[in-house]
């Protein structure tokens, strides 16, 4: 068997960036083997900051072209979206905490910053502006309060009962925005125009970013902050503190016995995701040049369940598959009314489909029950992922 | 789960409360006094709305404490189960020109079929697994029933005409109380004794109990376990089909209800202690009136103290949460909630 | 009569098998005993009977009353007369006495009477209406006993009965068995590591080594084979 | 190192729980009305490899539970080098120097056999929690975790996840992680339970080794008589919930309450 062959077999078959998996399988042999026991090639090691460079590099002329969706803004929300499912997993799929009000997270994101800029820090005199970006220092730090604090209070109640709680809460914050009694949040028609920085730039729906002199496509500011946000997710994961907090998923008894301290790990998980999900929300706030109240209610928060279980809870890019899968679908499927066969201009077969097509969620959910009954922690990505190690066995079955 | 020995130890448990909780407590009389004072027609009112959503609410968090305590499965579409029978009401009198009774009895019995295919096809297979799973589970299912709806009735909202001899109002002494809203209180009412004692009093309830504590060994002694879960499921349902039929009626039903109810019921499961049907039922009178009561108390004391600000408007939505925060601050498993479930 | 046959029965879990070919007879009315240290296979072997859903039964047969139980649901083998009490006794903890009791009544098909049954454990009559986890773990035993017997069973399994108990209580446990199977005529498969015990109740005896049976003999020839006793049992 | 005379009677050594090695304290544990756990005093001396007996239903894994803080016993205090540790949070102990291995197979089942081992060493390395986010886990604990698969013979398994192990490897892997915390007392529940003769021999001798090269304080709860008797300096037997006896395996062999309690009451007529 030649080394090349191998190290697609390792690569595609085993760890890799299975959050159960604590190195990748294989160790020697590969593209750029390191030989020893138990250290993985560099290319195994870096396999993540790869992948996430060509997904953004690839996402946009990919989902712009006629064979797929034939429009490109969807790109920078699939982005974000992603970003913002990763940072819910970082919690469900690598702490085993499920999270059901992970809006609310997001709602810091998106609210905070509009607030600040509109209406200035209270505590400043009349007239004290605020930043943009002073603005965002402060959502985060005050999610990173509310979030450590949140944990504190329902940590230690049980997985069932933070699933719960963390869906109450959500929905008492999503009551208190929405009935806006201090008129900063606008209530149910949320916040638009002039909540924006200045440096964004609006040309014909088209978003671009105005810093220096220079004009940068919105695409590939939220590109950067993706892959900044997202490399920082994995650095997380794959540090020391990433893999206590894995060891507590995977078995808390034994991690306490061990001398896991898990209450504290689980509490610095909640915050961490609830740090990333904020930011996300930064970026959705920009991308829907406003803040919405729908993307604070129950209905988010589910969504984000939906695309991190549907894209596979155990893998690093699980929640990118279930995020773009979700987004794609509900793109995809909502425009498409005449199906026609084999191709629009040889048909043979046109259905049309319109009418139950637009309700895709139905399917989705059917999907979703398959997924949770069959193999909960796969997803797609899972099965993606076993695609080259099938045809890999199926080949060398042919060898032997 | 076990009901049969003892609602007065419980008592006595929750007597046993620290004295700055009794202290709590006294404030809340003094709190409710001054609002019966202050503004007596405005609090029986509120009262009675209070008593009414709350029985609503048992309603709910007694389908899905039942699944909860006796399957350990957390039924998120227990809500979209209520939100069925609402639009099943609806379709037999609307689509179907059936009297209001007729619809009362359909609704529910369609809704429990509805949950017995749910059970056979997706929840048998939770049984004993992560809760979690279940969660997720039911989560899909909710999604699918409530696009179903959407397709089938449309997603605004439908209400049916009451039936003539409700419509009225019944007069109490103190107040007049729409008639309709006494019917509901009776038939909650009415469910929630007849459950109690199916529960402690029957084969059903005994065999049930006794599966969720060991399933194997009460196969064992000769239960056949699946078809009285799925009997028992059949059951919850049908009190969720109900409570949505009866509230269809008088408030009508869209397809986000179900969402936001089944949040509440979750909130009352919990303020009640997961694993307790009596928890359930005093957390959902609680909530209730709680979310009731307050702005009524807190307008009271705007008028006692002359601060107008105190007086929230629309704080009503929020109580729930709060006094759920309140109580697992104090008691973590909630006010009757038993050692070691869902921990 | 042969009331219970197991042929060649070979079952195992997911982490291996564990029966390689267990043959075993019980006459109607008879007590025998299943003997054998820790991990040999015992009480799989009494789960394949009751007709538990692990271990998985891989190969062989097992009859009772003529009939093949193999694939039959354990609530169908106990409605047929076979009662179980298992290891670690295992009554329903937030059950009370009377309650654990009627719930065999209610599902057998020619049950005793619950009075009968109670009259029979009078430290259980005693304590009606108490939760089983709030027992000792004597009384429990006995309950899990008054349980089995509730259905009116023609065998019952028991799977060691003894274990963890007091010698007075041993003892008591002891004269219950052979009065259900003297006086009540129901056979009983027991299982046990307590020799002593098993000497002092059962006729005839079972020797279970890695999955088979060593030996069959009666309680004379065991009491003399000190050999065989030191090489099976540890004793 | 304490080893006892062999004519030493069927009694525990040493006077005070406070001064031993680990020590217990008249401690109960009852769950309900059911006592599982009864007034038990034991101190073991350092250096020694217990091994503590008795049926099913006596008591032990509860005693252990107790000692290792994931039961809080109702009464009685545990000692650990004279201090007492009863309120100490169950994961504190392995940083004091007190280690257990699980009756049942208690693993990070996903991951590999190294990152199960690695992941304890770098517990044991930064404490109960540590902010540590900057560096790969690759780099901390690594070669510390490969010594310790050495010792129990698991290097050939290193990448293999913990889940696809044979159930003897997965037993010897338990046993690595307790001594990824660097202890002075090993706790050791069951280690030999549902193995093959040929694979209990070889668990005994590892424990043996295990105790003999470090100088471990090692305590032990076993089924199987023969590993007990071969093994262990002393033999503390529990029968429900009481100690009856506590001596070197020949004094404990021959005790007359022993045999009347574990060894299925041995009567005259038998």
């Amino acid at each position: 068997m030649s080394g090349h062959a191998d190290g697609q077999a390792s690569g595609g078959g085993s760890g890799g960036d299975r959050s159960g998996g604590g190195g990748p399988g294989g160790g020697s042999g590969g593209w750029f083997s390191s030989g020893t026991v138990g250290q993985p090639s560099l290319f195994e090691r870096y396999r993540i900051p790869l992948g996430l460079l060509v997904l953004v590099v690839v996402l946009r002329p990919a989902v712009a072209s006629d064979i797929l969706l034939g429009y490109d803004a969807i790109a920078s929300k699939m982005l974000i979206m992603m970003l913002f499912v990763a940072a819910f997993n970082l919690l469900f799929g690598y702490t085993g905490l499920l999270s059901f009000g992970h809006a609310m997270f997001l709602g810091f994101g998106l609210y905070i910053p509009a607030i600040l800029v509109q209406n200035g820090l209270w505590v400043l005199p009349a007239g004290g502006n605020v930043t943009f970006f002073v603005g965002v220092v402060l959502a985060v730090a005050a999610v990173a309060v509310y979030s450590y604090l949140l944990g504190k209070l329902i940590v230690g109640m049980g997985e069932i009962y933070f699933a719960l709680l963390t869906l109450a809460f959500a929905q008492a914050l999503y009551f208190i925005v929405l009935r806006d009694w201090w008129e900063l949040t606008g209530g149910s028609n949320g916040l638009s125009r002039g909540t924006l920085p200045d440096f964004v730039e609006q040309t014909r729906g088209a978003i671009s970013i105005e810093a220096f002199g220079l004009s940068v496509d919105w695409y590939w500011v939220v590109g950067v902050v993706f892959l900044l946000g997202m490399l920082a997710l994995w650095q997380l994961i794959r540090s020391p503190f990433g893999r206590s907090a894995i060891a507590v998923r995977e078995n808390e008894q034994l991690a306490r016995a061990m001398g896991i301290d898990t209450t504290r790990y689980k509490i610095w998980a909640v915050t961490f995701s609830g740090v990333f999900s904020a930011l996300a929300g930064v970026l959705l706030a920009i991308q829907n040049t406003g803040v919405a109240i729908e993307n604070l209610n129950v209905f988010t928060s589910g969504d984000t369940v939906l695309m991190a279980v549907l894209g596979g809870i155990s893998y690093f890019f699980g929640p990118i598959a279930g995020a773009f899968t979700w987004l794609f679908v509900e793109d995809f499927l909502t425009d498409f009314e005449l199906w026609q066969f084999p191709l629009s201009e040889v048909t043979l077969v046109t259905l049309d489909l319109g009418g139950v097509l637009a309700y895709w969620q139905f399917f989705l959910g059917a999907l979703f029950v398959v997924v949770v009954l069959t193999a909960p922690e796969e997803g797609i990505w899972g099965y993606v992922r076993s695609i080259p190690t099938w045809l890999y066995d199926r080949v060398t079955e042919g060898e032997q | 789960m076990s009901e049969t020995p003892g609602t007065h130890s419980r008592l006595q448990r929750l007597s046993e409360l620290s004295p700055a909780a009794a202290l709590g407590l006294l404030a809340g009389v003094l709190l409710l006094g001054n609002a019966a004072v202050q503004e007596p027609g405005f609090f029986i009112d509120q009262a009675i709305g209070g008593l009414v959503y709350g029985m609503i609410l048992v309603m709910i968090s007694l389908g899905l404490a039942l699944v909860l305590g006796l399957m350990g499965v957390v039924n998120f579409a227990h809500g979209a189960l209520f939100m069925l029978g609402g639009y099943f009401t609806y379709a037999a009198m609307a689509s179907y020109g059936l009297p209001f009774w007729v619809a009362l009895l359909i609704a529910p019995v369609g809704v429990g079929v509805v949950g017995i295919v749910m059970e056979v096809i997706v929840l048998r297979r939770l049984y004993g697994k992560n809760p979690i799973i279940g969660l997720l589970a039911t989560f899909g299912l909710t999604l699918m029933i409530s696009e179903g709806v959407r397709f089938v009735w449309g997603a605004s909202a439908v209400q049916p005409d009451k039936p003539a001899f409700l419509t009225g109002g019944t007069d109490l002494l103190v107040t007049q109380v729409g008639t309709y809203r006494l019917f509901t209180v009776v038939v909650s009412a009415v469910s929630v004794a007849a459950v109690y004692y199916l529960i402690t009093n029957t084969d059903l309830g005994l065999t049930v109990r006794a599966g969720v504590q060991d399933g194997e060994m009460t196969e064992f002694v000769g239960v056949n376990l699946p078809i009285r879960f799925t009997a028992m499921f059949f059951l919850g349902s049908a009190i969720a089909g109900l409570g949505g039929a009866l509230r269809v009626v008088e408030q009508g039903m869209d397809p986000g209800v179900g969402q936001d109810l089944v949040l509440l019921a979750f909130v009352v499961v919990v303020i009640g202690g997961v694993g307790s049907i009596f928890g359930s039922v005093v957390a959902g009178l609680l909530v209730g009136w709680a979310q009731f009561l307050v702005p009524a108390v807190l307008s009271a004391l705007a008028i006692t103290t002359g601060i107008s600000s105190i007086d929230v408007n629309g704080i009503g939505v929020l109580v729930p949460f709060l006094v759920m925060i309140v109580v697992l601050l104090l008691r973590p498993r909630g006010l009757f909630g038993e050692e070691g479930l869902l921990e | 009569m042969t009331l219970l046959s197991v042929e060649d029965l070979q079952a195992g879990y997911e982490t291996g098998q564990v029966l390689f070919g267990v043959d075993l007879d019980v006459e109607a009315g008879e007590l025998v005993s299943l003997l054998g240290r820790n991990g040999v296979g015992k009480t799989t072997t009494l789960r394949a009977i009751a007709g538990a859903a692990e271990p998985a039964v891989l190969g062989g047969t097992i009859r009772f009353d003529g009939e093949d139980l193999l694939g039959t649901p354990p609530y169908e083998i106990a409605g047929r007369g076979i009662s179980f009490v298992p290891e670690d006794r295992r009554c329903f903890p937030r059950l009370s006495v009377v309650e654990n009791v009627r719930l065999a009544i209610n599902h057998a098909e020619d049950p005793k009477d619950l009075e009968t049954v109670l009259d029979f454990f009078p430290e259980l009559s005693e304590m009606r209406e108490k939760h089983a986890r709030n027992m000792s773990g004597g009384e429990q035993q006995m309950l899990a006993i008054a349980r089995a017997l509730a259905a009116n069973p023609r065998l019952m399994l028991l799977d060691e009965p003894f274990e963890g108990l007091a010698p007075y209580i041993v003892r008591r446990i002891e004269d219950i068995i052979a009065e259900i199977n003297e006086e009540q005529d129901i056979a009983v498969l027991l299982v046990e590591q307590n020799v002593a015990a098993a000497l002092a109740v059962a006729g005839r005896h079972y020797i279970l080594d890695e999955g088979r049976i060593a030996e069959s003999v009666s309680t004379e020839q065991l009491r003399e084979d000190e050999e065989m006793r030191q090489r099976y049992l540890g004793v | 190192m304490s080893r006892p005379d062999e004519n030493e009677p069927a009694v525990d050594p040493v006077a005070s729980p406070a001064d031993a090695a680990l020590g217990v304290d008249a401690l109960t544990r009852t769950f309900g009305e059911v006592v599982a756990v009864d007034d038990v005093s034991l101190g073991v001396p350092e250096g020694e490899l217990r091994a503590i007996i008795g049926p099913n239903g006596a008591g032990k894994t509860t005693l252990f539970n107790c000692i290792m803080g994931t039961l809080s016993p109702t009464e009685g205090e545990v000692y650990l080098s004279g201090t007492a540790i009863t309120d100490e949070p169950e994961e504190r102990r392995p940083h004091m120097g007190m280690a257990r291995s699980f009756q049942s197979n208690q693993l990070f089942t996903d991951q590999t056999v190294l990152e199960n081992i690695r992941v304890v060493v770098q517990t044991t390395q930064q404490g109960a929690f540590s902010l540590d986010l900057f560096r790969s886990h690759y780099d901390v604990g690594r070669e510390r975790a490969i010594q310790i698969a050495e010792v129990v013979g698991l290097t050939g398994d290193l990448e293999a996840e913990a889940k696809n192990l044979p159930h003897g490897e997965q037993r010897r892997l338990g046993i690595a992680m307790a001594l990824a915390t660097d202890p002075d007392v090993l706790l050791l529940d069951e280690p030999t339970s549902g193995m093959s003769p040929g694979a209990t021999t070889q668990t005994a001798e590892l424990i043996e080794e295990i105790h003999d090269e470090r100088g471990l304080t090692v305590v032990l709860i076993e089924h199987d008589m023969d590993v007990v008797l071969s093994i262990s300096d002393r033999i503390t037997v529990l029968d429900r919930g009481n100690v009856i006896a506590t001596g070197p395996p020949d004094a404990v062999r021959e005790n007359q309450a022993v045999q009347d309690a574990y060894l299925g009451g041995m009567r005259e007529e038998l």
